[in-house]
């Protein structure tokens, strides 16, 4: 009754289904380990110094490594073993290698999303307003997002980071303030450098955006009859353009939160992040014990490619549904 | 308009671009904190050799003079001097071009040579097995940040498996050409190929799973077309309707976004050659922007940005040849 | 639709008076343009059109797509700014209208558009569309009503479930949005929309050319009726000449931007004058058993580009009736061959190289000129000019001269062939009740002085 | 008149999209005659492209063709495959839905040929358009130099990616000969395109509406077909355009003598150019006959609408009499049992509440409507109660009507 063709229909129709699904899933995950990453964390993340009795770095449970350690002036071999108190070792300096992962999961969103909003708050009425006015206001914002493209957006997210400092901004963590959880650092530090940096190199993909939708929108007959009847441009913006640009800017600004959690990796691993708790440093960190110690950076790199996933798999789900025709955008990292 | 009009309106443009990217690179430099001559000589250097050098630098200069002086100082092609080494910006740009430029071009080839059959194997066999392979892979590629994937390719093939070295590159490709046709011997051919494997297939992983994406979703869409109906309605093979017309129909939009990409190349390239220890530009930008050496960071975006000014243009250029539906107006 | 309303507007009152109104669009005018001395290119939409349309009237905007009809439209209703020209609406000229007056007229002029689909915000409801120029116009206050009982919002809901009601939609349907709706329910919905402010002056815009002629014509009969209910004069704008004839009582025919001939409609569709209105009804198929065996003339060729439209009559690049000069005689289809040819040769566009590559296919092997140009001759000539030996000499020499290269030379030879149609541009026939701008007409005083001088300077084919 | 050369019958075309099934074409019926041009005429959504695309094989997913059978009479074809598949010819016959699938797309090009409404988007934008007739060219070319091949009757022209790939660097090995571009550009002189030599090297993007549609007519003729399929090809175009087109297409049949399906929804362009007729509603054929039956004779009351719909160009009416309601949904479980037509008649009667078959009316004796006013005049006593349908649906109207819009845009894009 069922030809091959419609049951591979139908089962394209899962497969389809499934990935969204699983990049939901992923993302309400990470979102409640970096809410409750106090909760969550078994240490202080910033605490230094656990180490075993030999002085040597845990290894993940489950695992052991050799070691040479220096004693008496002698060099011996020592086999390191794993402990249940850091289920996924400790780094160079003795810091929880898990509660450090649940704790960069914080910077990561938080840049990611402020980010976005920010760059939204620039790009979009800018874009809209450049597109539904054209003329010149429309040729500066061409040559503007020209310039911009011609740089780098990784090479010029760090010249900016020179000129703003990396000092984060450092706010109670309320988890820890309401007593729920104990030893936990008090703070949140908030890369707010970073935040303003990032989306100062995304805007343009807005505003470029938001151009094209206005640029279209403007000539609509729903626009045309709006303004037969005498409707003032800023009520046309407001109530025709902005509202049925939308559904690309959601699409870009899902695409982006991506793109802009790999750019702060990026500079983390660099060094130009303003804080330390970031997944991205700490995979510099790892790099120079990558031969024997590899957990360290491992550990932080699966967990920018999960949530990177999860928000791309949304991107994408959000893309096929609503269907906006619009080119990815730049993408870092 | 003809086509060296349309390449004068496009250089024209391109000037304006680059005037902007030098008059940002002004106004951060001058509104980021430190004093340039205390950048130049050191912490600790002496007040007095502090002044003289302000004095000699124009740095007490008004603002539009300090401004119109470097403006003139680009038009006349000087760079400058690095404030640390005090070598000349232009040599120490230009020697570091050749292994970048080796980099990316290698990374470009992987990516195309990979991506553009991977997608239309994706799009023409939708819904099987190789589809959904190729899209998860595409995923986990644009999805991987590339200083980590350059970490675990060196951990896994370097070291682990140990097929391939990871120390800092040993021969550039042009020492090694030489060799090949001075001597006949591939050794050290061989050799360069060895040690840019991991670097290319960093950088190239994500630009393989973005080119893999756009030109499966392009494929897709193309094929929905009417004309695809009426070339099948007139009994074309299906091998032509594929290639002949979906294809090279999918790749004309592809190519003016690989021209945009440039610079997602060029940042992908800086983390890369970091991971790698390459000798290339990239390298040479961050430990210019550890130190704060302005001039030398200026000289490596300028060369970048002209080179991004320039690929577009020739895009353009070959987007109208690509595209009859593009003239040159 | 009275018999009175029908005939000359002048006896009836004057709502909208239109005078030499023109837009050009620009291309080429950025400021890179500028800078590498590129002249903007006009594309000529709408080149100098006037008339009247009388208050109760339906006046129909006729013609081909790309011939302005549409850009007229909304330059009428100032929805674009005019290159030229003015537009009086009431007796005032729209264009010089301050923001207080503008508003007015904005309340007083509407327009209906052609796609229901995206003429709906689809993220607005019904609801909220019809009430939107309510909204604007801060209706009812701005009547100098202010609801006592009820509040403006509860009013203004009201009004919009009335007017719903009125197109056939149901005042329940208020909080659907239009995608839940047919094409022809859209339209209603743009037709309460461009009513909810009690306007005088319509412009439809190709109203029903996006349904079904089933849904179209529920439309057709929607809009008679509404006129006839609040006294509306509308602008029809339409490809299709049923509809316009269904119910227009005044038509307007275009071309290339221009008026050609206007008219009571009775008139235009029994008594054409001008020739381009006579091909157009003569292509219309008719629905009919016998419309097999109707003879029909098509027209040749397609519409020039409104950026360099043809000098002098605009439709003479395709008019079956052309007019030769007074000493060439030649019937109309040997003549209009002549023509094509030399239209080719001014244009260079005489495919030499072309007529070279086929005739070598032809003989298998090199070929000189003469065959090249007896390939073009017997290819461009589907007319037989060998009953005309010496025009089939002069049309041979100038394609002679054209495949040697020497354009200039062959569009000099055949310089004698030049219509009055191309010399001079024929008017409209001011104060006559069917004017048509065609030669074969009587012409204003002042064109039949342009076509007397036009014909003292032109060489005589005796002396060439 | 002559032969049949196509014999269609009980075809059914489905489409399984998300909101349901969606009978787009249901059991049609309809023969066609060698030399005639059919029409089949109907609103968007009635189904009559997809009974084109159906006939040329070209019905893409999630869409299908579900049951029934078209006939087409070729005898060399029907030799070529009586082997293998016996139970598929009958006599001259071929039913081309019981053959593999590559014998039936085989046939276009060949067989079959067609033309699109949109000529802009019809053809490949960055081809020259001398390129593409020389396409369509070579495919006649290639499976006439083997005519009586079973393969090449079987499976259409055969072309390899290796080919391809070598033609890219190897110019001997490119599908498109010089032969075929230059009878590309003969029929581009057929088909009335002045400088058709250098027309062909030129882009469609360079070409007028009105040239385009002319180029179409050439790549289909390219293929000497027998039947050409013309789906809406004016609708795209100008009085004075379609005008031309209308002209060049009688010319070309007259003089080639093949068969044209021509599917409009312009009763003028019908009455113009077609012998005989089936009026589309709903996906099912509910009158057909020839163009006197049709126009003069028709008895069922939905042909009678359109024709009442069309505003005369000869003579002021007064009121048009138009159809009342909306185009009807598709999909398959809204549907019912009865006449889809009833809910919009104005002379709905109890009896049509159960499904009318064809029923013979007066005309000619192939004149046959989906109407049981073709047995009895109307009864008033037996007119179903007036809001019959309102009332009946009132409820769902609101959940329901979403969906079938989308599904008629759906069936519209398909158009």
């Amino acid at each position: 009754m069922i030809s091959d063709r419609v049951k591979s229909n139908l089962q394209y129709a899962f497969w389809e289904s499934f990935l969204p699904k699983l990049g939901m899933i992923l993302l309400v995950t990470i979102v409640l380990m970096a809410v409750f990453a106090p909760l969550i964390a078994t240490h202080d993340p910033t605490r230094t110094g656990h180490f075993n009795e030999d002085g040597a770095q845990y290894p993940p449970l489950g695992f052991e490594y050799t070691s040479e350690i220096a004693t008496g002036g002698e060099i011996v071999e020592i086999t390191v073993e794993s402990t249940n108190e850091h289920i996924l070792g400790t780094n160079k300096i003795g810091q929880d290698v898990f509660s450090r992962f649940v704790y960069g999961a914080r910077v990561s969103l938080l840049v990611g999303i402020f980010g976005v909003v920010l760059a939204l708050i620039i790009g979009v009425p800018f874009g809209l307003i450049a597109g539904y006015y054209g003329g010149h206001i429309d040729d500066g914002l061409m040559r503007m997002a020209d310039i911009m493209l011609a740089f780098p957006s990784l090479v010029l997210a760090l010249a900016l980071i020179g000129v703003f400092g990396q000092q984060p901004i450092r706010v109670p963590d309320p988890i820890v303030k309401a007593g729920l959880a104990e030893g936990m650092p008090e703070t949140i530090p908030i890369p707010g450098a970073v935040i303003i940096v990032v989306a100062l190199v995304t805007w343009v993909w807005f505003a470029r955006v938001a151009r094209g939708e206005a640029l279209s929108l403007r000539n609509a007959e729903y626009v045309k009859a709006a303004r037969s009847f005498g409707t003032s441009n800023r009520t046309i913006l407001f109530k025709h353009v902005l509202p049925n640009s939308l559904t690309p800017i959601i699409v870009l600004a899902t695409i982006q939160i991506a793109v802009i959690i790999l750019t702060e990796a990026s500079l983390a691993y660099l060094g130009f992040s303003g804080t330390t708790l970031s997944w991205g440093f700490e995979i510099k960190q790892g790099q120079s014990v990558l031969r024997t110690r590899p957990w360290v950076a491992m550990v932080p790199g699966i967990g920018i490619v999960l949530s990177v996933i999860s928000v791309n798999l949304l991107g994408d789900w959000f893309r096929d549904a609503l269907d906006p025709n619009i080119e990815g955008g730049e993408r870092g990292g | 308009m003809s086509m060296p009009k349309f390449l004068l309106r496009r250089t024209l443009q391109g000037i304006f671009v680059i005037w902007g990217v030098v008059t940002v690179l002004f106004v951060l430099r001058a509104v980021s904190p430190g004093d340039p001559a205390t950048l130049m000589l050191g912490e600790g250097a002496n007040q007095e050799l502090i002044q003289q050098v302000r004095a000699e630098e124009g740095l007490n200069d008004p603002i539009f003079v300090q401004y119109a002086d470097y403006i003139t100082d680009l038009v006349t092609g000087d760079l400058g001097y690095s404030w640390r080494s005090n070598r000349e910006v232009e040599a120490m740009v230009i020697e570091r071009i050749p292994a970048t430029l080796e980099l990316s071009i290698a990374a470009t080839i992987v990516a195309i040579s990979i991506a553009v059959p991977m997608g239309v194997i994706s799009a023409t066999r939708r819904e099987q097995l190789s589809d959904y392979g190729a899209t998860l892979f595409s995923l986990l590629g644009i999805s991987t940040p590339n200083f980590w994937l350059g970490l675990m390719l060196i951990l896994v093939l370097g070291v682990w498996v140990g097929i391939f070295p990871t120390g800092r590159r040993a021969v550039g490709f042009g020492e090694a050409l030489m060799t090949l046709v001075g001597t006949g011997s591939p050794g050290e051919l061989l050799t360069w190929l060895e040690y840019i494997a991991l670097p290319a297939l960093t950088l190239g992983t994500y630009f393989t799973a973005l080119i893999t994406r756009l030109t499966r979703s392009g494929m897709i869409d193309e094929l929905g077309k009417p004309y695809v109906k009426a070339t099948q309605a007139k009994g074309l093979p299906l091998v032509l309707t594929r290639y002949k017309h979906v294809l090279r129909n999918t790749m004309i939009p592809i190519i003016t976004v690989l021209g945009l990409q440039m610079g997602t190349l060029m940042g992908g390239a800086v983390i890369t050659e970091t991971v790698f220890n390459w000798p290339g530009l990239g390298q040479r930008f961050v430990d210019a922007l550890g130190i704060r050496d302005w001039p030398l960071m200026q000289g490596i975006i300028l060369f970048v940005a002209i080179s991004f000014v320039v690929i577009n243009i020739v895009v353009d250029a070959l987007y109208t040849y690509l595209d009859p539906q593009v003239s040159v107006e | 639709m009275t018999e009175s309303d029908r005939g000359d507007t002048a006896t009836s009152e004057t709502l909208l008076e239109v005078r030499n109104l023109t837009k050009y669009f620009y291309e080429r005018d950025s400021i890179t343009d500028r800078l590498l001395g590129q002249n903007p290119v006009a594309i000529k939409a709408v080149d100098g059109l006037d008339f009247d349309i009388g208050r109760g009237e339906t006046l129909g905007l006729v013609g081909e797509s790309g011939c302005g009809k549409s850009t007229a439209g909304e330059t009428l209703l100032r929805l674009q700014e005019p290159t030229e020209g003015v537009v009086r609406f009431d007796g005032e000229n729209i264009y010089d209208l301050g923001s207080g007056e503008l508003t007015k007229f904005r309340r007083n002029a509407q327009i209906v558009f052609q796609d229901p689909f995206s003429s709906l915000d689809p993220r607005m409801t019904i609801g909220e569309t019809v009430r939107q120029p309510l909204d604007v116009h801060n209706w009812p206050r701005s009547d100098g009503n202010v609801g006592v009982e009820r509040s403006d919002k509860q009013l203004r809901t009201a009004r919009v479930k009335e007017l719903l009601n009125r197109v056939g939609l149901s005042g329940d349907q208020f909080d659907r949005y239009p995608h839940e709706f047919s094409g022809g329910q859209r339209q209603r919905v743009g037709i309460a929309r461009a009513l909810a402010l009690d306007p005088e002056f319509v412009v439809l815009d190709e109203p029903t050319s996006a349904l079904d002629v089933s849904v179209q014509a529920q439309i057709l009969n929607l809009l008679n009726e509404l006129q006839d209910e609040f006294g509306l004069t509308y602008l029809l704008i339409s490809h299709d000449l049923s509809v316009i004839r269904h119910i227009c009582d005044r038509v307007a025919v275009m071309y290339l931007g221009e008026i050609v001939e206007i008219a009571p409609s009775e008139e235009i569709f029994t008594n054409p004058r001008h020739p381009y209105t006579e091909a157009l009804l003569e292509s219309v198929p008719r629905v009919n058993i016998d419309e097999k065996d109707r003879d029909i003339e098509t027209l040749t060729g397609d519409v020039p580009s409104p950026r360099n439209p043809p000098s002098g009559c605009r439709f003479r690049t395709r008019c079956p009736k052309i007019i030769p000069p007074a000493d060439v005689d030649l019937s109309q289809e040997e003549y209009r061959a002549v023509v094509t040819v030399l239209d080719r040769i001014r244009g260079r566009e005489l495919d030499v190289e072309g007529a070279r590559e086929f005739a070598a296919e032809e003989s298998d092997g090199d070929v000189d000129d003469a065959t090249v140009v007896d390939s073009i001759l017997t290819r461009m000539l589907d007319v037989d000019l060998s009953a005309q030996p010496p025009h089939r000499e002069r049309v041979r020499e100038a394609v002679t001269a054209a495949v040697e290269g020497d354009w200039d030379r062959a569009e000099e030879t055949l310089s004698t062939y030049r219509s009055l149609c191309e010399k001079v541009t024929p008017e409209l026939q001011p104060g006559h009740t069917h004017p048509a701008a065609c030669h074969l007409l009587d012409q204003p005083d002042d064109v039949e002085r342009a076509i007397r001088d036009a014909e003292a300077t032109a060489p005589d084919p005796a002396n060439d | 008149m002559s032969e049949d050369i196509l014999r269609v019958s009980d075809l059914s075309t489905r489409f399984f999209t998300n909101e349901g099934q969606v009978n787009a074409v249901e059991s049609v019926d309809m023969t066609i005659e060698r030399g005639e041009v059919f029409g089949i005429v109907g609103e968007s959504g009635s189904g009559k492209s997809v009974t084109a695309l159906s006939i040329m094989d070209l019905v893409e997913s999630p869409g299908e063709i579900t049951d029934g059978s078209i006939e087409y009479r070729n005898e060399d074809l029907a030799d070529a495959i009586r082997d293998d598949h016996p139970h598929a010819v009958d006599g001259e016959f071929v039913d081309l839905l019981s053959v593999p699938e590559t014998v039936h797309s085989g046939l276009r090009g060949t067989s079959f040929s067609m033309i699109f409404q949109d000529p802009e988007s019809s053809l490949n934008p960055s081809l020259t358009v001398g390129e593409q007739i020389a396409e369509a060219v070579e495919v006649q070319r290639r499976a006439s130099s083997r005519p009586r091949s079973g393969r090449a009757r079987t499976q259409g022209v055969q072309y390899s990616l290796g080919s391809y790939i070598a033609s890219t660097i190897l110019p001997s090995k490119k599908f498109v000969t010089e032969e075929s571009k230059t009878r590309a550009i003969e029929l581009l002189e057929l088909v009335g395109i002045p400088d058709p030599v250098k027309r062909a090297d030129e882009y469609p993007h360079q070409y007028s509406g009105g040239m385009l549609q002319r180029a179409m007519i050439a790549q289909a003729l390219a293929g000497e077909p027998d039947v050409l399929v013309a789906d809406e090809p004016t609708t795209a175009l100008d009085v004075t355009i379609q005008a031309q087109i209308l002209d060049i297409l009688a010319d070309l049949q007259e003089r080639t003598g093949m068969t044209i399906i021509l599917i409009t929804h312009n009763l003028g362009v019908i009455a113009r150019m077609c012998d005989r007729v089936g009026v589309m509603y709903a996906g099912e054929i509910v009158e057909r006959g020839t163009l006197e039956d049709v126009f003069v004779d028709h008895v069922h009351p939905y042909t009678e609408g359109l024709l009442g719909s069309v505003p005369d160009l000869e003579d002021v009416g007064g009121r048009l009499e138009p159809i009342e309601g909306n185009v009807p949904s598709l999909l398959a479980h809204e549907m019912g049992d009865g006449c889809y037509f009833a809910d919009r008649c104005p002379r709905a009667m109890e009896e049509c509440l159960h499904k009318p078959p064809d029923i013979e009316g007066e005309g000619s004796d192939e004149h046959v409507a989906k109407c049981y006013l073709a047995e009895h005049p109307y009864d008033e006593s037996q007119a179903l109660p007036e809001g019959y349908f309102e009332d009946r649906t009132m409820g769902e109207v609101t959940a329901d009507e979403t969906s079938s819009d989308e599904t008629t845009e759906e069936m519209r894009g398909d158009d």
